[in-house]
């Protein structure tokens, strides 16, 4: 029913509580089943029982009459007489064997059964309201203690929390340079820096792998990286001029001395 | 105090003893008095001593009150103590006056306890005539309502149910004690019946909620 | 409970009578739990039904709480229902507060747990910052890592692994059910956006969690 009232949404609380407020002052009614419910009462059986076609007969003068008084009715109440007059006509013809859907007394069952359910929620709504009532009734505790509180914090973590922070940090290691054991990697950066720091002091030519750093003589990877970035490291010093590189034969000790202590 | 002199027999965890039912019982008298809010059976244990049974202390204790002026309330998961009923027309000095509900209030707050887990849509097929969102509000504001798990159907339009604080303030033990309850769902008044082909009474449009998710969810 | 079973010989007589001495007392009882303040004897004769002896009612009241969990006590010269002073400790209420654990401490406690065993300065190699020992200290303290072995290289650094704790609280099996980087980004959990410009590289940077206690957000 009524797109109208969908567009309630839009608009603000006191729009809308006069929106329906105007549904309301429809004689009183809330919407057309409530004047149905009210109608029904005029017929003085139990609702089960009810005439639905009787029914639709009073919805529809009931209509009329406020379009006589110029009562401007809600799209809602029009919807509803239009579908009560569809039924009433249904009611009336006997049933057509082609026509597809519900029949005019499965119809006319649901409409009783409506009726049935909102004057049961009428008298429920009632009862409860009706019933013992804090406040009203019976009382909570007018004087409540002050209950101190004793703070303490827990932290907590999810899964997901963990694993997005492990996913954060891999992902910033996809861009730039990480090595897992760097703990057994000798850099030639840092070589370069030994070496530079000792040239000053070496006097002949000297084992290149007496430059090797302490603690790196032993553990054959961590030597073998050391070997490697310190030799590195003396080619390029050595390409600075700042250094001497020589070997008797194959496999012997690579030998270098200072340039800067002959000049 | 018979449970006092009984022996403890549960082994090495004499640490955590916990207190003969009877203190336990005036623990719990204690905790329900200081509050005016109805206090859950494991915020009792929470407050007690280690090993203590507020459940089998509060079953002491609503005896003990029974027919008293005041009285041993259960409210969900919770207990409180309240005065009796009948003795209400003493306490004009206490009563709160409460707001008075619209009668679209009052309707759509007995079909949400009625019929809860319900959507707004099952609320407007009901009463036959759209909700406004005004009288949701106001019964969310009071904390009669709140919001409910989605429902599992097209578009998974919220639902809504009523909070403890409903059962506090209709002194009822849970929403099973809903006067009437039984006999509207022998009745079948409290089936959400699929109306045959289109009725034009409310609530089988496309779940209008669907399309706003925003509608009551803060 | 002897009281009540005490004949009711209220009869038809009279609007005047007043009710009886275990009816007067119940009415004492709801009036003292629901006020807020004090009530005088005075003020007790004036809301019960004319003929009452609010006195006579309270006397038999503070008999029937004595040893209870609350007390009737006089409070100047008026009356109240009070908690017994030797359960006050029930009403220091301790709430625990759960927060999040900060970045900081998240990403450590996931390097260690992908990684381990492994050494401090090998969780600063993968953070590319330095871990502050707060933080290492907390994650101890919740017991969601424990010092593992030493590791057998220079200066014999100390390594880190998760607790059977940790496993439990994540719900894990072993550290090995852990998703891996593949599984991490299958899952979209791995965002592949490079970096903001210019991340230092390595383990020199102060933690940003040094100097501030604060290890946690909230």
């Amino acid at each position: 029913m009524a797109e109208n009232l969908f567009e309630e949404q839009e608009l603000t609380v006191e729009e809308r509580l006069a929106a329906e407020a105007l549904i309301v002052d429809v004689g009183g009614f809330e919407g057309p089943l409530d004047v149905l419910l009210t109608l029904s009462r005029t017929q003085k059986v139990d609702l089960r029982q009810i005439s639905v076609l009787d029914l639709a007969r009073q919805y529809l003068s009931f209509v009329d009459k406020a379009k006589e008084l110029r009562i401007e009715l809600a799209a809602d109440y029009l919807v509803m007489a239009a579908w009560l007059a569809f039924l009433k006509s249904r009611l009336l013809l006997p049933p057509d064997p082609s026509d597809e859907g519900p029949t005019g007394d499965e119809l006319a069952a649901h409409l009783a059964f409506q009726l049935e359910r909102l004057q049961a929620m009428r008298d429920a709504a009632a009862r409860l309201m009706a019933h013992d009532r804090l406040g009203r009734d019976f009382f909570a505790r007018g004087h409540s203690e002050n209950m101190t509180r004793v703070r303490s914090v827990t932290y907590s973590a999810n899964l997901l929390d963990l694993m997005q922070g492990y996913a954060r940090i891999r992902t910033r290691d996809d861009f730039r340079p990480f090595v897992m054991d760097r703990e057994s990697v000798f850099t030639m950066e840092e070589a370069l820096e030994r070496m530079r720091g000792l040239l000053g002091f070496t006097g002949g030519w000297t084992d290149i792998l007496s430059y090797l750093p302490d603690g790196w003589h032993s553990d054959p990877v961590k030597r073998r990286s050391a070997t490697a970035s310190t030799f590195a490291a003396a080619l390029q010093l050595v390409k600075e001029g700042r250094l001497e590189l020589r070997q008797s034969a194959s496999f012997e000790p690579l030998q270098l001395r200072s340039c800067e202590k002959e000049s | 105090m018979d449970d006092h002199a009984a022996p403890q027999d549960d082994g090495s965890e004499s640490l955590f003893e916990s207190p003969p039912l009877a203190e336990q019982e005036r623990m719990v008298e204690a905790v329900l008095f200081a509050s005016a809010e109805p206090v859950s059976v494991r915020e009792l244990a929470a407050r007690m001593p280690h090993g203590s049974d507020p459940g089998a202390a509060l079953e002491h204790l609503r005896k003990r009150y029974e027919g008293r002026g005041v009285r041993v309330v259960r409210v969900g998961e919770a207990w409180a103590i309240r005065t009796a009923p009948d003795l209400g027309f003493l306490m004009q000095k206490e009563t709160v006056e409460t707001r008075k509900l619209s009668r679209a209030a009052v309707e759509t707050l007995a079909i949400i306890a009625y019929h809860q887990p319900v959507t707004r849509a099952e609320i407007e097929e009901v009463r036959g005539v759209s909700v406004s969102r005004g009288t949701i509000d106001q019964l969310l504001e009071m904390e009669w309502i709140r919001l409910g798990r989605r429902k599992m159907t097209p578009g998974r339009p919220v639902t809504f149910v009523v909070t403890p604080q409903f059962l506090d303030h209709f002194g009822l033990e849970s929403a099973r004690d809903l006067p009437g309850l039984k006999e509207l769902r022998a009745a079948g008044l409290l089936e959400n019946r699929p109306p045959p082909g289109g009725l034009p009474l409310g609530g089988h449009e496309p779940d209008e909620d669907a399309d706003q998710p925003e509608l009551f969810e803060e």
